[in-house]
């Protein structure tokens, strides 16, 4: 494996940029800003994975999460108080502690990075996308399946718990089954 | 790899010449107005409240289903590829998988999802 | 040539972006201007180079259209046309001439002032910030803790609980009265929260004052040709539905009711009901108006004319006036009563007015002090029908998404004119 | 190159976790989240393809990933949209018992 | 094919289509003009509005505000880089273009949402939010009519998408791709019958606040991004440069002009759509015929 010198210095400068971003993220107090700076976040990740030839995978983290963050930036925008941030917030907890776990947390792994020793097998140059969509049809088949079920129990399960009108009337006013009359069997 | 290579360059490039001209733009246009003229347009009433606001969406449940079937083009993707070579059997298990989803779909469309009057 | 100046010379003779301020006696008048050569009416000041002051306000306009004006993005300049006391801003002319005649001075102001010739109008309002912010807050924001006073001059807007059972922020808003949504003079005090309008006030102050009596107006004291009353209407129903489908974004198609009404003639049933089916084929029913704006039934609808036959009242005061029986008179209705309904109805009265103008000979009608006007029955001395849709509006329009609200306003066909001083529009 | 690729998944891992242990309100946690299975597919990719010779399995996992992503986003957005309905709260301090 | 030479032939497409699009604009929807002024008419239209000052509001949110257009015509460009313009270019060539594409157009849905948020002003934001409920329920049709293409070519490149139809058009082997394709472009374009975010009865939307040198970065933003769309539709559906006796680019040229044209006659003939019943007929209509389209080609090129 020889990656030239581009290769690297596209990797650090995305890097860095993931990096910037990812703490800007906490760092603003307009909401919309927050989920963008997330979604540059995941561009540069995205941008990083194309230089290291995973073109596809890298190309498809952006097409999902650019949807993804303007849901997350709606979400936000519609529950988070002040969300423009017009007056100046500070919204944490236990700061300190997070701040130790954070660094700790990148200090252990950068080690475990920097120290291990991995094997040098690069990927060849074939086209990634094919051998994964015979991955997905052939052996890993039952994962793609079962992702579409787990899809199917998220969308029900998201609007069951979102939308305000439940199968037994709306959800303020308690949604409660009826109660089932045991002589006849039917609901009253 | 030159092809993708331009993409970024032409990106990088149009977003910051033409941020750079606007920034330049708006610089130069903004320092002389008036309180009146920097007023949100409204058919010419006064605004009360920033408009900036907790705003209620009302498709936020369609939102959450379009999370669902954006996952879905990702699996369509390398399946669209290899969907020749690998004929019927591709074309059934796909067939099962977006089956599946548009369960969800048509749940979502009983439930009321899709309009907000 | 520098680049400004070449700037300035490919620009100075182009479209002339029109903010347009519509008062009494003018709004039929802005049709006609709409497809002048040259000139292009925005809806928003910041597109606009001139202000159009147009007909005649009260006092009560100054303050907001000083504001619009202020709005615009410049280089401004200010045209009245047949403008009158009281002023509500300085006009570098004011014609009372023809469209084409406007449409000259407004495409000369607009030359001169790209060029340089005479200079751009300086702001109208004083620099003064609407309340007291600057360095209160610790960052000189003006607010302090959450969501606590007025950061940046305006306070944040407060939760309100919804039909949805999210209790999230509701703001309210005054839109109008220079909003091309509504009819001029219309302002709604709405309280949205996200899209949909959770309450709704009219704002009740009169801006446009009363422009020259129409036909109608006379025709309550005086026995009026059939056919010049017709006429009006059909006019009256043509630019309505330009309005209608200019607000509905198929700019083409009003463009051709606009000139249909300014060439239409008695007899000429055909054109009408080809607008109308070219309507139709727009998907105007299908994509924009069917469903919207439904009247519930516990409405008294009696008189609202055109808005009440929609809605299957066949309530007509023509149908009991002798003349009019002469000619075969006959009301139409449509049923279910929504936006389409209005606009099905109307463009069929349209065509019928057309097609009764041509019958009716030497045929004269009213002058009793009752009157059926384009928008419902008037009587002389009492408010008319907009006055009564008016005080609807603030029951009918909540619950609803914004486009349907201005859709629903727009099918209503409310002359401000009519609401504030009770006469017959057109 | 895979030293510098697993430095920088760190330094996003150890922002994801300092983001969902500080913020208080819901959807900043989950932020937190996101950018910690963001710094997940960067690992999955850099060893897929300096360690593993090119093995679609590897590719899998992101996808998978991405999968856990579209979940967590879904159901955390529904979650709090069901809190909020029920307890008007958007953040975690106004929340001590996890029953409605 | 190198860096510049793709940038100078992606440059000179989306002015020339802009230019196009601006001119079948003003011949059909204008108001009594003669068909000479309209082809002067965008050249004098972007002259005033550079000469007129930027506005601004009270208190936007002025990064934004500027990175908007300026993201706009970046994806746009973006978009049409994936795309062979004049003839195969094995080294122009971007193996996953269609999914490069297609991130590219549903950042589309940021650029408008961040432009409509910007100014802090109602008419605008609300703009800004009916264009989100509009991509979120037409995103995964107009990517599954494109993805269709890639089917029978069994590739995710453009180029070897275009080569793929030398005998047969996709238009004829994949008849319902290129419908939805066009509907869909048009409302990712929030292009009429689609221009809810921009719609009169919002005053102009999330334009209603931008004037001068920003409206018109803005709207040629709009009509590069028009012609990426149309771009893609030609390439993809119409054989992109394939077609006998003329040069390659005139072929792509000559194509993409008449979905460019197609989409002008629409835009200002048929009425806006609204909101809810778009949300619906994305959903209930446009998802499932997709759907189909998917597998009754897949069936066809098995």
């Amino acid at each position: 494996m020889n990656p030239g010198l581009l290769s690297y210095f596209l990797v650090s400068a995305f890097g860095i940029g993931a990096v910037v971003s990812g703490w800007l993220v906490f760092r603003t107090d307009s909401m919309l800003r927050a989920a963008y700076w997330l979604m540059v976040s995941f561009v540069a990740v995205g941008a990083m994975l194309v230089v290291l030839d995973a073109q596809f995978l890298g190309l498809i983290l952006i097409l999902m999460m650019s949807g993804e963050m303007t849901i997350m930036a709606i979400f936000m925008i519609m529950f988070m108080m002040n969300p423009a941030g017009l007056n100046p917030m500070t919204m944490v907890h236990q700061h300190r502690t997070s701040m130790v776990a954070g660094v700790g947390s990148f200090l252990v792994l950068a080690w475990v990075g920097v120290v291990a020793e991995f094997p040098d097998r690069p990927a060849p140059a074939v086209d990634p996308t094919a051998a994964l969509g015979e991955e997905l049809l052939g052996r890993s088949m039952l994962i793609f399946e079962s992702a579409g079920v787990a899809l199917l129990a998220v969308m029900i399960g998201a609007i069951a718990l979102a939308a305000k009108r439940g199968r037994f009337g709306d959800a303020d006013a308690g949604s409660v089954e009826p109660e089932i009359d045991v002589d006849t069997g039917s609901r009253t | 790899m030159v092809g993708i290579g331009a993409a970024l360059i032409v990106f990088v490039a149009l977003l910051l010449t033409v941020g750079a001209a606007q920034w330049v733009w708006a610089a130069t246009g903004e320092n002389d107005s008036t309180v009146p003229e920097r007023v949100p347009f409204a058919g010419g009433a006064e605004p009360e409240f920033h408009a900036w606001n907790r705003f209620h969406i009302r498709y936020y449940a369609m939102a959450l289903l379009f999370l669902a079937f954006d996952m879905e083009m990702v699996f369509m993707y390398p399946w669209a590829v290899v969907f020749v070579r690998q004929g019927l059997l591709a074309l059934i298990e796909m067939l099962m998988f977006i089956l599946i989803l548009v369960v969800g779909m048509v749940y979502a469309w009983r439930e009321k999802s899709f309009e907000w009057d | 040539m520098g680049l400004k100046a070449r700037l300035v010379h490919l620009a100075r003779t182009g479209e002339v972006p029109v903010f347009a301020v519509v008062g009494g006696g003018y709004r039929s008048a802005m049709h006609q201007l709409r497809h002048a050569d040259g000139i292009r009416i925005v809806t928003s000041p910041r597109h606009a180079s001139v202000l159009l002051i147009a007909g005649t306000f009260t006092e009560a306009a100054t303050e907001t259209v000083n504001r619009v004006h202020d709005q615009m993005a410049g280089p401004r300049v200010t045209v009245g046309w047949g403008h009158r006391e009281p002023m509500l801003a300085p006009t570098r002319a004011n014609p009372a001439g023809d469209t084409s005649e406007i449409a000259a001075v407004i495409r000369r102001q607009f030359h001169d002032v790209v060029t340089g010739a005479i200079q751009p109008e300086p702001p109208l309002l004083p620099d003064v910030d609407p309340v007291e912010w600057r360095g209160v807050g610790p960052y000189g924001h003006g607010g302090t803790g959450m969501t606590g006073g007025t950061p940046y001059g305006r306070p944040l807007a407060l939760r309100a609980p919804d039909r949805d059972g999210l209790e999230l922020d509701q703001v309210p808003v005054t839109i109008g009265p220079w909003f091309a949504g509504f009819p001029p003079g219309l302002a709604l005090r709405v309280s949205l929260q996200g899209d949909v309008a959770q309450a709704v006030e009219v704002v009740t102050t009169s801006v446009v004052s009363s422009g020259p009596p129409g036909v109608f107006t006379r025709a309550l004291h005086e026995p009026t040709p059939i056919r010049d009353l017709e006429m009006a209407r059909a006019r009256h129903h043509l630019e309505w539905m330009a309005d209608t489908l200019l607000i509905a974004g198929a700019d083409r198609l009003s463009l051709r009711a606009d000139r249909l009404a300014e060439t239409i003639q008695p007899g000429d049933v055909e054109h009408v009901t080809r607008l109308t089916a070219a309507a139709r084929r727009s998907l105007l029913r299908l994509m924009t108006l069917r469903g919207v704006g439904v009247l519930s039934a516990d409405i008294d609808m009696v008189g609202l004319g055109p808005v009440a036959r929609a809605a299957g009242f066949s309530d007509d005061r023509r149908t009991p006036e002798p003349a009019y029986r002469d000619i075969g008179f006959q009301p139409v209705t449509h049923d279910v009563g929504d936006a389409w309904a209005r606009f099905a109805q109307r463009a069929a009265e349209a065509a019928q007015a057309v097609d009764l103008a041509a019958r009716a000979g030497s045929h004269r009608a009213f002058g009793s002090g009752e009157v059926e006007a384009p928008d419902g029955h008037h009587q002389a001395g009492e408010t008319g029908p907009a006055d009564r849709l008016t005080s609807m509006l603030d029951a009918v329009l909540p619950g609803m998404e914004w486009g349907d609200l201005v859709t629903t306003v727009q099918s209503l066909d409310i002359d401000m004119e009519s609401v504030f001083f009770g006469r017959p529009p057109t | 190159m895979i030293d510098l690729l697993l430095v920088i998944a760190a330094a996003v891992f150890g922002i994801g976790v300092y983001g969902a242990l500080s913020q208080q309100s819901f959807v900043m946690i989950m932020m937190g989240l996101e950018l910690m299975l963001n710094s997940a597919v960067l690992v999955v990719v850099t060893f897929w393809w300096g360690t593993t010779g090119g093995n679609p399995s590897g590719q899998l996992l992101v996808i998978v990933i991405l999968a856990v992503m579209a979940v967590e986003a879904a159901i955390g957005f529904a979650l709090v949209t069901a809190v909020y309905r029920s307890r008007k709260a958007d953040i975690t301090e106004k929340l001590r018992r996890l029953r409605f | 094919m190198t860096t510049l030479g793709i940038g100078i032939q992606v440059a000179a497409m989306l002015v020339g289509g802009a230019y196009v699009l601006a001119v079948a604009d003003r011949l059909i929807g204008g108001s009594g003009s003669n068909v000479r002024s309209a082809f002067s008419y965008p050249v004098k239209r972007l002259s005033f509005l550079m000469l007129q000052p930027v506005t601004t509001t009270e208190r936007p949110d002025l990064a934004a505000w500027i990175l908007a257009p300026s993201l706009l015509l970046g994806l746009a460009a973006v978009g049409a880089v994936s795309i062979p313009i004049g003839g195969p270019s094995p080294g122009g060539d971007i193996p996953a273009g269609l999914v490069l594409f297609g991130a590219a157009m549903l950042i589309v849905l940021v650029a408008v949402f961040i432009f409509g948020w910007a100014p802090n002003s109602v008419l605008p934001m609300i703009g800004g939010y009916r264009f989100a409920a509009m991509v979120l329920s037409i995103g995964i049709p107009f990517s599954l009519v494109v993805l269709t293409t890639a089917i029978p070519a069994e590739s995710l490149s453009v180029g070897t998408i275009v080569e793929s139809q030398s005998s047969l058009w996709y238009l004829l082997v994949q008849p319902l791709g290129l419908p939805i394709y066009l509907i869909t472009a048009a409302a990712i374009a929030f292009w009429g019958p689609f221009d809810l975010p921009e719609g009169t009865d919002l005053a102009g939307g999330i334009v209603a606040e931008a004037s001068g040198a920003r409206l018109a970065m803005w709207r040629f933003a709009r009509a590069a991004l028009m012609v990426t769309l149309s771009l893609m539709g030609a390439a993809v559906f119409l054989g992109g440069y394939l077609g006998p006796v003329l040069p390659g680019w005139l072929w792509t040229v000559i194509k993409t002009a008449v979905l460019l044209i197609l989409l002008a006659l629409t835009g200002r003939t048929m009425a806006r759509i609204r909101v809810q019943r778009f949300v619906w007929f994305g959903w209930v209509v446009l998802l499932p015929l997709a759907l189909v389209d998917v597998f009754v080609s897949g069936w066809v090129a098995l």
